[in-house]
Formats: C-alpha cells, sequence, structure tokens
C-alpha cells in the first residue's frame, strides 16, 4: 500500500522520532529552563505600582486550577466573580478541576518536561498542599502582600496568618477560612453530645451508628482527638517532633482500638470520602457526618443532599479552624492576571458575598473591623443564618492547624492501622 | 419381525422452497411436489438432475432439516415425516464436508457415539474400524482444518458410519473435486456403504458419477422425480423426451409416422421402434401404442447404436449385425472429435448432422463419404 | 536491532510509545529519580516498600478476583443471550437488543447507580424496608464497602454484558448452520447441539474479548472508588490514594503500583493474542 | 391436509423460561435508565422513600448555561474528533498489520492493543510525558492526542480483524486494472468497507465519550469533559446533577447507536 520508496523514509523517520523521544525523557530530569520559571516576572510584579500590574493583566486569561466538586462554588466562581473580572479588568477566568495533589504532581512533571510555561496561572491550595509545594519550590512569590486588598487581611488571627503552621510569607494569599463540624440530624439525636468524652459513651451507646471518612476530614477528625485527648493543641504546636507524634498517635489508636468496634460495620471499613458519609448519614446508616466548612451543612440542605433537619455543631474540647489560599505557580503564564484575581478575591465586597448562606457560607479572612465603611457596616448586621453556629461560639473552640507533618503521618499511620485492623477482623 | 425391505421410502411428498417467490418465475407450484421415492437397505440410489431442480432441498427434508407441506416419510418401519432431525435414524452429509472445526478428527467420528453416552471402551473401538477402514489410522489426532479435501470426506462418511444411520443421504458429494480426487471419494463412498447395510440416496448433476455410483437412478425433473430405473433401462427407454435429452444418450430428429410399422425420417423410412416400447419401465406413459400415421414425432437413436466406416466394405464378419442396421451410404464427414468415452466423427447426411463412432485406427479424412450404419434396436419414438 | 524489525511492527510500536513512556517514566519514579519528591540520587526504598507492603499484593489478589468474578458472570450471561436467542424472530431480535443497549453507559455511571441500588439505605433495601422484610438499613447484608466486592462486581459485569454480548452474537451468526445441522443429523437434539457444538465454538471465540474486559475491569478506577471497602483495597484505588498521598516520598510508589497493573495489563495482552492465534480462526 | 410448514424448532430455551430471561434482561437494562430519570427530577430522594419526595426540574434547566452544557459540548466535539482521527490512522495501520504473518501478526497486535489494555494510570503517565514533550500538555488538543491512543489502538485491531479475514483479491484486480493506489483506497477499499468504518467511528467515538481516568490523569483539568463532570459530582455527592450528566452522557450515545444498528445490516466487523 505505501510504496517501497516512502516505506523507507518513513522507517528512518520512524526510528529517530523514538530516539528522540527517548533522550527528552532523560534530558527533562535535568531541571527546570530559565524561560519556563516565572519567578523573574513575579518578582518585576511586585515592584510595579498596582495599577500598572491591572494594566497588564488587562485582556489576558487567567486559568485557575481548583477543586469544582461543589455546583455552588463554582457557580459563585463562574456565575459572580468571572463577569466581575471580565467587567472589572477586562480578564477572562478559566476555572478547571484540579484538587491539591494532582495540583503537585502536574507542577513537577511540568518541570520536568521542562517545555515552557505551565498552564495553570492561579491554584487553589492550602495546608499539605502548601508545604509540598514549597518543599519542591513549585511556587512563585513572594507576592500576596503587594495585594491592595491584603491590607484587610485578619492578620492577627493564627488561623489565618498560619497556614499549618507555615507562614505563607507571601507565597500565597488567603482566600477564605473555614472550621471542621460534625453534623447531626436534630430529629434522631436532638441532645448530642458536645465533648469527645460525651462523643465516645454516645457511640458506645449507639453501635454503628458513627464512623469517620478515609479523607481529609477524617484525618482532621482524628487529628482533633489527639489533640484533645494529648494534652492540647499546645501540645503539639509550633514544629513537629518525632516524640510529641508518637505520643499524640499513641492516643489516637488507644481511642480507636477501644471505640471503632462499636463504629458503622464495627469499624471493618470507612466511606471513602465526604460525599459517601453525607449519604450514609442522609440515608440514616449513620446519625453523624461532618465537614471542614461549619457552614457547608446550609449548602448541601438546600441542595437536597443533606435531611433539612440536619445542623452542624463545634465539640467543646475545640475543633480545628484552618484557611485556604491561592497560589502561583513557579511557571505561570499570567502571574499578572493571577495577582489581579487573588486581589479582587479579598475584596471586601466578594468576602461579603461569599459569606452569604445562600452562596457559599465560606468564613471571610477580613478583619471586619478594618473593612472600608460600607462593608463594615454590612459584614456587622449580616444575616446570620439561624442554621448556623453563632459567630462567638465558633470562634471560641476554634483550635489552628500544627505542622502538616502530623496530618501526612497520621494519615499513612491510620491507613495501616485501619488495613491490618480490618483483615484480622473480617466481618 | 422381519424387518422392512425398504431402508427409506417417501411418498407424495411436497417440499416448499425457502427461496422467495419472486426468484423462481415458473407459474407452478413453489417447491418440490408429488415426490415417491424407495431405497432398499443396503441400495444405493442416485438423484440426478440439472442444478437448481431442488434436489439438496429434498435430501434436506428426508434428513428433517427443511419443512415439509404434504406426503409421508418412512424410515425402515418408522414414520419420521413429523420427527426431529436427530430422531430420523437419517445421516445428512454437505456437499464440502462439514467436520466440527474445535474437534479432532478421532472426537468428529465418535461424536454420535460421544452424544449417545456409548461407554469410552467400545466407542474407541468403533472409531479405531472406521479409522482404518477408511485408511485414516494415522490422522486420529489431527486437527480438522490440516486435512486435505479427500481426507475430510473420508471423515464425514466415517462419522456417518458412527451414528449406524439406516438412511445415508449424501449431497453432491464429488461436484466439486477433480478427477483423482472424485475417484478416491468414490471408492471411499463404496467402501464406507458396503459395510452396513443402510439405504443411501445420492445426489448428482453429473452421469457418471451416477452410473459408477448408483443401483438406481432417479431423475429429477420439473421438480419432481420424472423416471427411477437401473442405467441399462434408463439408456435403453427414457420415460419421456426430457429425461432422454437429459441423460444425453441419444441423438435426437424429427419423423412422421406413415403406418403402424415404420416412420419417414429425414435419414428416410425407419421401422417402428419396437422392442423399446415393450421393457419400457411400469411408470412408463401408455400413449406409445396410440400412434396414428401422418402423426409427427421425435425419434432417438443411442449414440454408441451409430457407426460409420469408409466406403470400402468391411470384412464378412460385420454382415451378421446387418439383419438390424439401417445403411446410409455417402455422408459427409464434417469434423472428428476424441473423447474419453470414444473417437467420434460428425456426419452430414441430407439435413441432418449426426455423431457416429469411427475406428480410431483409421479416421476418414475431414469431407470424405463414408457409410453410415444405424442398429435399429437403439431407436426409440416420442409424440412431439 | 531495528534494520530487521518489519515495517508495520515499528507502526504498531509507534502507537504503543505512550504505554512504552509510561512504563519509562514510572521505573523512574519509583526509583525516586522522576516526579514528586525525587532526588538525584536513585534509591529502591519506594520500590522495596511496595513490593513488601502485604496491602500491595492483597490489592492486587482483591482486584483480580473483582475482575474474574464479574467478567464470569457478563461471559456466560452474554454466552446465554447469544445461545438462547439465535434466530430472527421478533422476540429473539427484542432478547439481542435488550442486552446490547447499555453498550455505552460508562463504568461510572454503572457503579453509582450499583451505589444507589445495592447500599444498605440503596433503593433494594428501601423495596424490602416496604415489604416488612428488614426494619433499618443495618439488617440489609453489606453489598456496598465490603470485602466480598458484590456491589463492584455486579456493576462492573453489568457494565461488560453489551460488549460481550456484541461479540457473542457476532459469533453467534458466524457460527455456520450447517455445523448444528450436521450434529442434529448425527442425533444431537437441540440442547445437546448447543453444549457441544454452539457453545464450544462461542466461548472459545470470545475468550480473547472476554480477557478484554477482564483487563478493562481490573484497570477501571472510578468503579472501585465508588464501591471499594478500604482493606482490601483495589489496585487502581490503591494507587490513585498513594498517587495523591500528603507524604510526596510516598507517591513514587504510586508508579511502583502502576507498573504492576501493568504487568498484569501485559499478561493480558500476551494471553489474548495466544487465545486469538489459537482460537481466532474458528469461526470465520 | 397437513399442518402448515413445520419448521423443525432448533430453539434451545422452552417459553416459559424464554419470557423470564427476557424480563430479567429488561429490568437489568431498563432499571438504572428509570433511576436516573427519577434521581435528576428527585427533590429529595432518601431511606425510606421508595419514589423521590418531590419533583423538580432545577437540575435539567441548570443544564442550558451551566457547566454541563458547556461539558456535553466538549465531550461531543472531542469524541467526533477522536473519531475521526482514530479512524484514518488505524485503518491503514490496520491494513499493514493484516500484511504480516505469523508471529510478527500477534507482536503488533499486542503492542497495538497495549495502550487499550494498560490500566490508564500507567497509560496516563506516558501521554502526561508525550503530551508535554509536543507541547500540548493540559490543553484541549493534549487531551484529544490522549483519547485517540487507545481508540487508535482499538480500532487498528478491529481494521487487522476485517483485512485479515477480507483478503486483498479486490484490492489486487482494481491494480491489475491499471488503478493507482489513490484510486485503488477511494473507488474499491474504502467503498466496501462502509459497515466497518461505521463501526469504528462508533466505537472510537465512545472511548472518548465514556473516557474518564485517562483524562483525569493526563488533561490536568484542562478541559471540561462530560464524564469528568459527572465523576466530579458524584463523588462530591450531587447525586441530582450527575444523574443529569449521566442521562445526557448515555441517550445521545444510545440513540447514535441504534441509529448505527438499524442502518448497517449485522455488522461482524467487531475483532474476535
Amino acid at each position: 500500500m505505501i510504496g517501497c520508496a516512502h516505506r523507507r523514509v518513513l522507517v528512518r523517520a520512524l526510528r529517530s522520532v523514538v530516539l528522540a523521544l527517548g533522550v527528552t525523557v532523560f534530558v527533562a530530569c535535568a531541571g527546570e529552563t530559565s524561560q519556563q520559571s516565572a519567578q523573574l516576572e513575579v518578582a518585576a510584579l511586585v515592584a510595579l505600582p498596582w495599577d500598572s500590574v491591572e494594566a497588564r493583566a488587562r485582556g489576558t486569561t487567567v486559568t485557575w486550577r481548583k477543586w469544582r466538586g461543589d455546583p455552588a462554588i463554582n457557580a459563585y466562581v463562574d456565575g459572580w466573580l468571572a463577569p466581575r473580572l471580565r467587567s472589572l479588568y477586562d480578564i477572562t477566568l478559566e476555572a478547571v478541576e484540579g484538587q491539591g495533589p494532582e495540583i503537585v504532581n502536574q507542577l513537577v512533571l511540568e518541570r520536568e518536561a521542562g517545555r515552557g510555561r505551565g498552564t495553570a496561572s492561579l491554584v487553589w491550595i492550602n495546608g499539605e498542599t502548601f508545604s509540598n509545594l514549597r518543599a519542591e519550590s513549585l511556587l512563585a512569590g513572594p507576592w500576596a502582600g503587594v495585594l491592595p486588598n491584603a491590607a484587610f487581611v485578619d492578620s492577627a488571627s493564627p488561623i489565618i496568618s498560619r497556614d499549618f503552621e507555615q507562614d505563607p510569607s507571601g507565597f500565597e494569599s488567603p482566600w477564605g477560612s473555614v472550621q471542621f463540624a460534625l453534623i447531626y440530624d436534630t430529629v434522631r439525636t436532638p441532645k448530642p453530645p458536645r465533648s469527645f468524652d460525651e462523643l465516645s459513651a454516645w457511640i458506645r451507646a449507639n453501635p454503628g451508628r458513627f464512623t469517620h471518612d478515609q479523607g481529609f476530614s477524617g484525618i482532621t477528625f482524628l487529628k482533633m482527638l489527639m489533640y484533645a485527648r494529648g494534652g492540647g493543641v499546645n501540645a503539639f504546636a509550633n514544629g513537629f517532633t518525632e516524640e510529641r507524634y508518637a505520643a499524640g498517635q499513641q492516643v489516637v489508636f488507644a481511642w480507636l482500638d477501644s471505640t471503632s468496634s462499636s463504629f458503622w460495620r464495627n469499624g471493618s471499613t470507612y466511606p471513602p470520602d465526604v460525599a459517601a458519609m453525607h449519604r450514609l448519614f442522609a440515608n440514616a446508616e449513620i446519625d453523624f457526618s461532618m465537614s471542614n466548612n461549619q457552614h457547608d451543612v446550609v449548602n448541601k440542605v438546600r441542595q437536597g443532599v443533606l435531611p433539612p433537619t440536619a445542623r452542624a455543631l463545634v465539640l467543646r474540647d475545640g475543633t480545628i479552624a484552618n484557611s485556604h489560599y491561592v497560589g502561583i505557580p513557579f511557571n505561570a503564564p499570567n502571574p499578572a492576571g493571577a495577582m489581579v484575581v487573588a486581589n479582587l478575591l479579598l475584596s471586601p465586597e466578594a468576602q461579603f458575598e461569599k459569606q452569604k448562606p445562600s452562596v457559599w457560607a465560606d468564613g471571610t479572612v477580613l478583619n471586619v473591623r478594618i473593612v472600608p465603611e460600607p462593608w463594615r457596616a454590612r459584614f456587622a448586621n449580616a444575616e446570620a443564618d439561624p442554621q448556623a453556629i453563632p459567630r462567638d461560639t465558633l470562634s471560641r473552640y476554634a483550635v489552628p492547624e500544627v505542622s502538616p507533618r502530623y496530618h501526612e503521618r497520621l494519615n499513612a499511620d491510620w491507613r495501616d492501622w485501619a488495613r491490618a485492623a480490618t483483615s484480622s477482623r473480617e466481618p | 419381525m422381519t424387518r422392512a425391505a425398504n431402508a427409506l421410502s417417501v411418498e407424495g411428498l411436497a417440499v416448499p422452497f425457502a427461496t422467495p417467490a419472486s426468484l423462481s418465475s415458473t407459474a407452478g407450484p413453489q417447491g418440490l411436489h408429488l415426490i415417491s421415492l424407495e431405497v432398499a437397505r443396503g441400495e444405493r440410489v442416485v438423484l440426478l438432475g440439472p442444478s437448481g431442480e431442488g434436489k439438496t432441498s429434498l435430501l434436506r427434508a428426508i434428513a428433517g432439516l427443511t419443512p415439509v407441506s404434504a406426503g409421508r416419510i418412512q424410515v425402515g418401519d418408522l414414520d419420521v415425516t413429523h420427527m426431529s432431525a436427530e430422531s430420523r435414524g437419517t445421516v445428512y452429509l454437505h456437499q464440502t464436508p462439514v467436520l466440527f472445526p474445535h474437534l479432532s478428527v478421532e472426537a468428529n467420528v465418535a461424536f454420535p457415539l460421544t452424544i449417545r453416552r456409548v461407554p469410552a471402551a467400545e466407542r474407541t473401538r468403533t472409531v479405531h474400524t472406521l479409522l482404518e477402514r477408511l485408511h485414516l489410522g494415522e490422522l486420529a489426532k489431527r486437527a480438522p482444518h490440516t486435512l486435505s479435501g479427500g481426507q475430510k470426506h473420508r471423515v464425514a462418511l466415517a462419522r456417518a458410519l458412527a451414528a449406524k444411520p439406516n438412511v445415508l443421504l449424501l449431497d453432491e458429494p464429488l461436484s466439486a473435486l477433480d478427477p483423482v480426487l472424485r475417484r478416491d471419494v468414490r471408492d471411499a463412498i463404496r467402501e464406507a456403504h458396503a459395510e452396513s447395510d443402510a439405504g443411501l440416496l445420492l445426489v448428482t448433476h453429473d452421469l457418471d458419477d451416477a452410473t459408477s455410483l448408483g443401483d438406481r437412478l432417479a431423475i429429477m425433473l420439473d421438480r419432481t422425480i420424472a423416471q427411477v430405473a437401473t442405467a441399462e433401462v434408463l439408456f435403453a427407454s427414457p420415460v419421456s423426451v426430457a429425461v432422454m435429452r437429459f441423460v444425453g444418450l441419444h441423438q435426437e430428429f424429427a419423423g412422421v409416422v406413415r403406418d403402424a410399422q415404420s416412420v419417414d425420417t429425414p435419414l428416410g423410412a425407419v421401422p417402428m421402434p419396437r422392442g423399446a416400447t415393450a421393457s419400457r419401465d411400469a411408470l412408463s406413459d401408455p400413449h406409445v401404442s396410440s400412434l396414428s400415421s401422418g402423426q409427427r414425432v421425435v425419434l432417438g437413436i443411442r449414440s454408441d447404436a451409430i457407426r460409420c466406416q469408409s466406403s470400402a466394405p468391411r470384412s464378412s464378419a460385420d454382415r451378421r449385425e446387418l439383419t438390424n442396421t439401417l445403411t446410409l451410404p455417402s455422408a459427409r464427414v464434417l469434423s472428428i472429435s476424441h473423447r474419453s468415452g470414444g473417437t467420434t466423427a460428425a456426419v452430414q447426411l441430407s439435413d441432418v448432422v449426426m455423431h457416429a463412432l469411427v475406428d480410431p485406427m483409421s479416421l476418414p479424412p475431414i469431407d470424405s463419404l463414408v457409410t453410415v450404419h444405424i442398429d435399429v434396436r437403439g431407436l426409440i419414438v416420442f409424440p412431439e | 536491532m531495528l534494520r530487521r524489525v518489519p515495517f508495520p511492527v515499528l507502526l504498531a510500536m509507534l502507537v504503543a510509545t505512550p504505554v512504552l513512556f509510561g512504563v519509562a517514566y514510572s521505573a523512574l519514579a519509583v526509583l525516586g529519580i522522576a516526579g514528586a519528591g525525587a532526588s538525584a540520587v536513585a534509591d529502591s526504598d519506594r520500590l522495596f516498600s511496595v513490593l513488601t507492603d502485604r496491602t500491595t499484593w492483597r490489592a492486587t489478589g482483591w482486584s483480580l478476583y473483582v475482575a474474574f468474578s464479574s467478567t464470569a458472570i457478563a461471559a456466560t450471561a452474554a454466552g446465554a443471550v447469544a445461545l438462547l436467542f439465535p434466530t430472527h424472530k421478533r422476540s429473539d431480535r427484542f432478547a439481542r437488543s435488550l442486552a446490547t443497549l447499555p453498550l455505552p453507559v460508562p463504568h461510572l455511571v454503572a457503579a453509582a447507580t450499583a451505589l444507589f441500588v445495592l447500599s444498605q439505605s440503596g433503593l433494594l433495601a428501601r423495596v424490602l424496608h416496604a415489604l416488612g422484610l428488614i426494619d433499618a438499613p443495618a439488617n440489609m447484608p453489606a453489598l456496598v464497602y465490603d470485602a466480598g466486592g458484590i456491589a463492584l462486581i455486579l456493576a462492573l459485569a453489568w457494565k461488560e454484558l453489551p460488549f460481550l454480548a456484541v461479540v457473542a452474537i457476532a459469533l453467534r451468526a458466524g457460527i455456520a448452520r450447517d455445523l448444528e445441522d450436521a450434529a442434529r443429523t448425527l442425533g444431537a437434539s437441540p440442547r445437546t447441539v448447543a453444549r457441544t457444538v454452539t457453545w464450544p465454538l462461542l466461548w472459545r471465540g470470545l475468550f480473547p474479548a472476554v480477557i478484554a474486559t477482564f483487563v478493562f475491569a481490573f484497570g477501571s478506577f472510578e468503579s472501585a472508588v465508588l464501591l471499594a471497602p478500604i482493606d482490601p483495597a483495589a489496585l487502581p484505588v490503591l494507587t490513585m490514594e498513594r498517587f495523591a498521598d500528603p507524604l510526596l516520598a510516598r507517591r513514587g510508589e504510586a508508579y511502583g503500583l502502576a507498573l504492576i497493573a501493568l504487568g498484569v495489563a501485559a499478561v493480558a495482552v500476551a494471553a489474548h493474542e495466544v487465545t486469538r492465534a489459537r482460537w481466532g480462526s474458528l469461526v470465520r | 391436509m397437513m399442518p402448515p410448514a413445520l419448521v423443525p424448532q432448533s430453539r434451545v430455551l422452552t417459553s416459559p423460561w424464554r419470557a423470564m430471561a427476557i424480563a430479567a434482561l429488561a429490568i437489568s437494562t431498563v432499571l438504572p435508565f428509570v433511576i436516573l430519570l427519577l434521581q435528576s427530577f428527585g427533590e429529595s430522594w432518601r431511606w425510606p422513600d421508595v419514589l423521590p419526595s418531590g419533583l423538580t426540574g432545577s437540575a435539567w434547566r441548570a443544564v442550558a448555561g451551566g457547566s454541563l452544557g458547556r461539558a456535553a459540548v466538549n465531550s461531543a466535539a472531542l469524541g467526533v474528533a477522536t473519531a475521526v482521527a482514530a479512524v484514518c490512522v488505524a485503518l491503514p495501520v490496520g491494513r499493514s498489520l493484516a500484511q504480516l504473518q505469523g508471529a510478527w501478526r500477534h507482536v503488533a497486535a499486542a503492542l497495538v492493543f497495549l495502550p487499550v489494555a494498560a490500566p490508564p494510570i500507567a497509560l496516563g503517565a506516558g501521554l502526561q510525558i508525550v503530551t508535554l514533550w509536543l507541547g500540548i500538555a493540559s490543553t484541549s488538543v493534549g487531551v484529544w492526542f490522549s483519547h485517540t491512543v487507545p481508540a487508535i489502538g482499538y480500532v487498528s485491531l478491529l481494521f487487522l480483524g476485517v483485512f485479515t479475514s477480507r483478503g486483498t483479491e479486490a484490492e489486487e484486480a482494481a491494480r491489475t486494472l491499471g488503478a493507482s493506489t489513490w484510486h485503488t483506497w477511494t473507488m474499491v477499499v474504502i467503498p466496501s468497507l462502509r459497515a466497518p468504518i461505521t463501526e469504528a467511528l462508533a466505537i472510537a467515538f465512545l472511548i472518548s465519550w465514556t473516557q474518564v481516568a485517562l483524562t483525569l490523569v493526563v488533561g490536568g483539568g484542562a478541559l471540561r469533559t462530560l464524564p469528568l463532570e459527572v465523576l466530579t459530582l458524584v463523588r462530591a455527592g450531587q447525586d441530582r446533577p450527575a444523574a443529569v450528566g449521566a442521562l445526557l452522557l448515555i441517550v445521545p450515545a444510545i440513540a447514535a447507536l441504534a441509529a448505527l444498528r438499524l442502518g448497517a445490516r449485522r455488522t461482524d466487523a467487531l475483532p474476535t
């Protein structure tokens, strides 16, 4: 079918392609090439006055890699933020799917391939992802400090100024803050437990009606248990040490060994993620669910995912509050645009809209007392949502995050424990 | 109770054609009709007819593989008309042998015994003898697709015998074969048949196969059976012009009846063929004796009854035959043709062209005049 | 070496290049030279920990068990459809189209629906509850997130049936009618013909497709992530879990698990070719 | 008179069992669609309700402007592009593989089948490298390329099957009559392959249309495809929009398949 002459040419071409591809893989591991990194551009932008940064961002596109699992958040980003970015700064916002771990892997691979700028200019990250990105120097910066709206950030609060005890040091700009909360049904459990002791008693009294998920929320729940039973958060604050982790780990697994047999499915398996928890809770297989965002229950009830009688509750022993941030990848094709977007995210107008229970009910990172006037009044008498936990109760029991090492080690050790325990106790 | 003489008897069978009506243009009833046929135990009957006459449909109907719309089929002393294919005691073999591709030769032949749960020892013994008898001994473990055409036929025959059928139905087993293979398969069929007293009904459109394999021949024309007879009777007195033309042994020419004793033909006066009518088979129609003078008729003369020799008279030995011979001098030789059946010369007599046997050792030159001798006992006559 | 390789094989190699690259990169990553948490010096800790970790082999075994069971169910059902509904009658054609209709439904949707129907508070449980057979979700047997992987196996089987049915039906039509006539005339009843001629030819012809569906089921991440238990884990889920592990050092192990999965796929591809060579020509 | 034509029964199953088998098939095929439909309109459908309580068209109304609508359009375009590209490459590849004999053919077939059989996560890593090297990583073109690779693998096997069973007599005849390569292909080979080509287009489209893991691993989310949106929604517990997405994913594909089957007789070109 292909003439002999063509064939010889094609064969030689094929051979060269195969060899070239082979060589490139090894070359790729050499590390980033200069034109690939946006670091110099960010450094230059930081030195410029803000309005020239905005000028440079005008007419550009910002690709924002973020989790797109919640239609409420997607509606806020695609339906509220994007049109404003277009009208105010003529920036086109393109939000694409990507959670923490994928972001790290993707950026590592892009650096290894050494092929010019990456694709994402902004990434939605927090705690351990931020620590991984910094460890692999995959973030450009510092830039967060120069954002005009950064001045309104409530930097006094440890929950915002420290990201899992790491100083953002300008490499990530805060977007919102959340606090861990258990979710219960006011009809099924009118008098829910308020502390870990009461919860443990409740679990033994109601076998099979409680569990936690395998994901981030589940591990956060175990970390709170570690604080509560391990001498409070200060016993684990400022930095990670093997001894303190060993003590904390011992407390967690002692509690699990004694209590998990009364968990759902007597602890033989755990729901994969929060969504599975919500399903089991909504369908009365278990009586508690959990979420990293204390106001999430408001959204979920509106979307019909959770029953209308669902409420959030905060344990008196302290529930972990943390913030989520946006960062600019080291190879961001449009750092200027990304900075402008980050700045809009911090604007009082955006933060106020985000906080509304009907939108997303995500906590603001601003210090509501120093925001400019029209917003200070609005924040002050923002309509408190009847279903949500009052603000002062939240702040009384808020407990900051500790070093991400604890989370990483607890995540790994718990999985090994869960797999060792269940296989020996096959249902 | 003596076993019925016939392995197979078919009466008044009608088989609808599966082909859509639009294809067969003839106005007649669609499919085979009024088929009656018997095959005795151990007898071989060949069903002979032009292709497309529905011979295969008849065989498949007898085997129970295609539907029948009328008539009765009896195998031995069992009426199988409404029975399903597997319980009729008939085995149908396709034109190209159909062997089970996933089974070895041995397993193929053992198939009929395996499904009847025959004990293994007996099964292997039967298969072994069958394979030996059909010279397939060393192919036992082979896969079907590795066999030659002839070997495939023999395996199919061995497998059929393993089913110990009362009736063997072979659908044109020889048509797609070269002469060497054809002889090999003919021998295989004879050897296989010799071992069992099953009735064998074989379909072909080739006269040589039919005469070499068939004890009796059934001629199938116009979707029914025209005549059933031994080759000798069939050649001597075909029951109709159609049969005569199909058998193709006779050469035809027109004639007019002068009186009860003779017929005027382009070759001159010819005695009315008497002997031919007497030995006709019971099935023949009785009208021949009612020929009236002046009636136009069709005359057939057996090709092997026409001889020609050069003008010089032959030795006295030939004279004895003169009594039944019609001698036609001054016939002009048009051409000579050599066939496996013998050498013949095309000769021109008035306005009729005949093919006469000629002594290959002294061929008459083209355009020369020769004398044609016709043995009148080979003559038959039909009303037009 | 490349000199003697015939040209079409080079073409095939080009089509397979991405996989060959996947293998190369995974090997580098598991040796710690590439990927997150990589260093300039290769070390075999990740590879060692993957190979010695009990969870790896429990996951591989469990995924093989799930893939095998679901494919067995689907293949038998597909064979049954092809055998039981062979003719051109309206009811047969209707049954065949029913079996092949869900071909384009992705694994994901099959798994999500299975989760909704078979979970302890799922549709099936609610029907039983309405009939008074069970009074709370806990009484319902655990079919989801269970070590037996029942819901996962049924979801995978439901998704594979149409694909195998299409192949089985094409094969059934390909089996010469003469073969069945020959068997009938040799004394086999319709049921015996199905058992001794049609089914043996069918499953041999179907076998390469069965291996293909086995590999798809083995590698299906989206079904396992919705239905599999934490222990024994499904290999694809375990791989993605390591791929997203907060501990960067453990992410290299994901590539080791991917290589194991690739090994199983390669063995399956080889088996696919062997069976195609041996039985491919049985039914033309 | 004799009863009407007696077709010797070749059915294996007697009627009561047949009816039950067909009923089981019907339930197993239709039930999931009914459930998805109810979920897509259901207000909320929780234990112990056997039917959803209350109906709302909100999820369907959100499709028009929302991300599901755009994702469906993206996926459709991606599917068509993958199908066309896959068939254009796989036809000649399958054709040239068919020329191989013996062991080489099986080596080539195995190589071509490798991208189809390789678990997406392993294939994903390789595709990421190749797309990054080609400079199309995390772009729509990159996702298209990643979908085309397994599609080419599968469709090449399909054409290998077609060309091996079909033989090359027709082509040789055309060639001896003086037809050029181009003429042979356009006037003889392609027209005679209408059924397998439609089949190949449909299968390649489906491979891209239902692809999830590859898009997840390789695409880096660059292109919002419908299956990925549905996966994200299902894993976020959003059953109602996920059901809408699932129906958008299935119904057009089944309609296309039915149309394909009604058009073509019975294509037996699937690789056995």
